[in-house]
């Protein structure tokens, strides 16, 4: 049934048991997306140490491949630096822009993987970027204060 | 009785697809756009295939055939709506009518009673779709004028005891749905109408959802202004109505030919309404499309169409509400209310029942449907809907009762 | 030589037609609409038979297709034009294209660079279509910025002489036509797009003449702003085109469904574009056809229909020019010079003229042709208009002469 | 020839003989009026005198059925009241929005009868409606001033 390959058991498992969910009481950024052609939100906290993502925390409503995807999100990123964080999303992006004419490499996306079968649902795809998007929007604006105080640093 | 069903769905070409690798196509998203009858689809093709040409603008025959075909449609909609045909407009969409009515506001030069001020105030409600909604946030935010709305009740009703508040002396413009896309709910226009013309507002009318499903007619509902899309209303895609008596005293939109009288390069005169209205080659076959949709429609009966869509909706809602867990979002009692079905199921989310059902050939529409303040008021996340029209029948009802509870299964 | 206007002309249902009592259509205005392939027929209704559902709004099978035969219209319009996918809009025609752009302005906030004031000048010229013309008298009326225009010179081209002062350093916009639809001139962008930049204006190029015959390319161009309307490309009627590649800074125009990011009661935030100009259920299943509209005119090659049109309009005005008393209105030479011809013939008025052609099957259009300030200018009361395009051919035009000749003894 | 139809003999000949075209150095009012959809102009001076219509002059350009039409509007309405012009000019409004179905009363509507062909051709009908419209509408402007001269002299 060619639900199942949406609905793959990977995503509904974290669908059913999210991981990360539950903002944390600190982080560096935070940020709020939302999905304006069916209303789902989430806000999503990072935490980053020594160029390193320490934690992604999040909360929000939405269906099950977006929830999925951000708690895949919050686990794999995790230990990462922002240039490879930043690098595993774009992999992500491009496999969701495939058509279902790719399958994703498991060794860098992992439980991510299971998401490929949403690239031949064209109306879902968004649901699926919502936490990756979340993301890139919080590791830019760590990047922007970075590069702020690298700038000052630098010109002084 | 003499609807018949399986005789209107054969003049349907689309139901003889299958989707999802051959199922049946259960198509319960009418109130995003309608199916097509032959007839409609026939009556463009056949306008480009004989009579082509730019209306207004030639004396030749091809010109004269495209402008008596264009004029023609004109008068069916008049008819349809029980309006005279200078009183009626085509525009691309009850998106684009509305958009008209607010930025020809913004035109009236300022004395005019359609100019706002800061003085002035519009009124809407809180389930107006955004096509209802935003064109008068942005009027209000041209022209300084204050917006408020009626709030809607738990039973998907407008609560109008305040209407004498709402509805202050200040207000200009009440903008308001006939039908709700999302809770079905049909407005009782009378009282509103009355306390509108009581402070000298304007009622402008979003009858998208009503106009395909029951018989109207302008003069006995007092409103100054109608509005409604023809791919709705078994129509094409691509046009849309503006109905009003009171055209003369509105300037004009869109600005180029065919809608002048008088040019020089510094300025510009008008023509009559409706004309003032309709600049550029207008969208000819599709107007067209639109009399062959509304004379498909008149053939069947107005009143026929409601009725077999009033049995229908009291169907589905009981059947809908044996489902535990199941909670239908708008008025339970058929009074007053349209086949718009909107309905949530224990923690499913919308979209991921609307994908199940959709692997079971089930089209239906997740999701806040154009109308997120209300969705946040009603306290959820986004609703499911399933809106009705001539060609559906109590059997997909069944179908999307068993999808639900295997839905229910699937993402338990 | 490969183009085949036999075979073209039998992808045209239209001329099986006859008119006027068994006359054999010979259709010469297609300056005001195009005749349509049945392939683009075909299309549309395809999409109402077999793919008819809201784009980008529901999560079932048929709206996926809708979507996917929408954004691959978008992608066609593209690839058509040089651009990317994002830069397209659709329309319901080129004047709302237009209005689009000009009420964008008139919406962005103070500060922004489309944002107009008194400062500002608006700078057009006397060969633009009233749609070119009026939406920007709208413009600097609404905006209290000034107007100037280049002159047209009785050769029928642009007095570019005073270029430096027409387009003078407060100028913002400038909006001009690619070819005239009156007098076939194609204007020479290369100087007028270098001197708006320069002073840091937008240059918003009308194509309607130009998209439907010639290869086009907007990286080539460097105007800011094109558009086109899909109907005088043998696409369907109801669809236009905008094409930038600066839509992000420009605010919204309609508002409604599908071009939001968020909204409350009293506010909203907008898409980004494509989308946030794009408000309501769109017109689908014309945007579908424009693509194979542009399939169709890609297939024969743009090339080749602008070749055949150039070796028609050589002969056209050759052949026309023999008959005494008549006189072209516009270039003679056919360097930068398109397929509208038009002409006044000694006293005989154009009306009687289209009329008796007419009265023997032959359609061209007669007046001013949306054109009014130039016919003034002109100092002719209305001019007659021949207008060609690829499934034209010389025996045509031999039938035009002698339907001129035979006027002059009728009126004699 | 359908053709001929719309161009009678009568039509041609007050075409290309006009009749009172010139304008009158005196009038009562004077009206300008063209025709939006090709640019025809006609500027029509109107005088009466005791009721009656004394002259009827103008000038202008236009196609055959509109210059034939007011020089057909001047030269039957002469000598007529103001109330029985009227009532001829809506005959011939109903003429023309007859479809081809009507012939007219050429008691009546004499030469403009020969316009009855016109209202086959709808594209058309707006010229031969263009001398009669100047001439309503200066009727209608004459009434107006009488109308205002009444009241005044009604009110003392
Ligand atoms: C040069 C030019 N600009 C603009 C237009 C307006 O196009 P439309 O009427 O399709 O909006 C036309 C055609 O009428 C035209 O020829
Ligand atoms: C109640 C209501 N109003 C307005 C609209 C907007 O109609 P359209 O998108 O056809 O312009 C819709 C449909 O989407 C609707 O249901």
């Amino acid at each position: 049934m060619e639900l199942d390959t949406l609905y793959q058991e990977v995503i509904l498992d974290h669908y059913k048991h999210p991981l990360n969910k539950g903002l944390s009481g600190t982080y560096d950024v935070q940020v709020h997306h939302i999905n304006p052609s069916c209303g789902d939100e989430i806000t999503l906290n990072l935490t980053v140490r020594e160029s390193k993502i320490q934690s992604i925390t999040w909360d929000g409503v939405g269906c099950s491949i977006s929830q999925a995807s951000v708690s895949i999100v919050s686990d794999l990123l995790l230990d990462k630096s922002l240039d490879e964080a930043g690098a595993i999303t774009e992999q992500f992006i491009e496999l969701m822009h495939s058509k279902g004419t790719k399958e994703g490499d498991p060794l860098v996306l992992e439980d991510a993987v299971a998401m490929a079968g949403v690239s031949k649902f064209p109306a879902r795809i968004k649901c699926a970027l919502l936490g990756w998007m979340a993301y890139r929007d919080a590791a830019d604006r760590i990047k922007q204060s970075q590069d702020s105080v690298d700038e000052r640093g630098g010109s002084q | 009785m003499s609807f018949d069903v399986a005789a209107i769905r054969r003049d349907f070409p689309i139901f003889e697809r299958t989707v999802r690798g051959g199922k049946k196509l259960i198509y319960l998203d009418s109130g995003a756009t309608s199916q097509k009858p032959e007839t409609v689809i026939e009556a463009e093709s056949n306008f480009y295939r004989s009579h082509n040409a730019a209306v207004h603008r030639g004396a030749h025959q091809l010109a004269e055939e495209a402008t008596d075909a264009y004029e023609g449609a004109r008068e069916k909609v008049a008819n349809f709506l029980g309006a005279k045909s200078e009183e009626i407009v085509f525009t691309k969409s009850a998106t684009e009518s509305i958009n008209l009515i607010a930025y020809s506001m913004s035109n009236a030069p300022s004395g005019s009673r359609f100019a706002l001020t800061s003085q002035d105030r519009i009124v809407v409600t809180e389930m107006e779709h955004h096509a209802n909604l935003i064109p008068w946030q942005q009027l209000a935010s041209r022209s300084g004028a204050k917006i408020s709305w009626f709030e809607v009740l738990p039973n998907g009703r407008l609560d109008l005891d305040s209407i004498n508040a709402v509805i202050s002396e200040d207000t200009k413009v009440v903008a308001i749905t006939h039908q709700s896309n999302v809770l079905g709910t049909i407005n009782p226009l009378e009282e509103i109408v009355a306390r509108a013309h009581a402070v000298g507002a304007v009622v402008v009318l979003d009858a998208c959802q009503s106009v395909p499903h029951m018989p109207i007619d302008v003069k006995k509902l007092g409103v100054d202004f109608l509005v409604f899309s023809g791919h709705k209303a078994v129509g094409p895609t691509g046009v849309g109505v503006l109905w009003s008596n009171q055209l003369e005293d509105l300037p004009p939109f869109l600005f180029g030919g065919s809608m002048i009288e008088n040019v020089t390069m510094e300025s510009a005169t008008w023509a009559p309404a409706p004309k003032r209205f309709e600049a550029g080659v207008p969208n000819m076959a599709q107007a067209v499309g639109l009399g062959a949709a509304l004379d498909f429609l008149s053939k069947i009966g107005m009143d026929n169409i409601f009725h077999h869509e009033m049995a229908l909706t009291k169907y589905f809602l009981e059947k809908l509400q044996e489902i535990p867990t199941l909670k239908i979002v708008g008025p339970l009692d058929l009074e007053n209310r349209g086949s718009c079905i909107s309905f949530t199921v224990g923690e499913i989310h919308p979209h991921d029942l609307g994908q199940y059902l959709d692997s079971q050939g089930i089209a239906v529409r997740t999701g806040h449907h154009c109308a997120w303040p209300l969705t946040r008021k009603l306290g959820v996340p986004a609703t499911t809907r399933a809106s009705l029209y001539l060609y559906n029948q109590e059997a997909e009802c069944d179908l999307l009762v068993s999808g639900i509870v295997n839905a229910q299964k699937y993402f338990a």
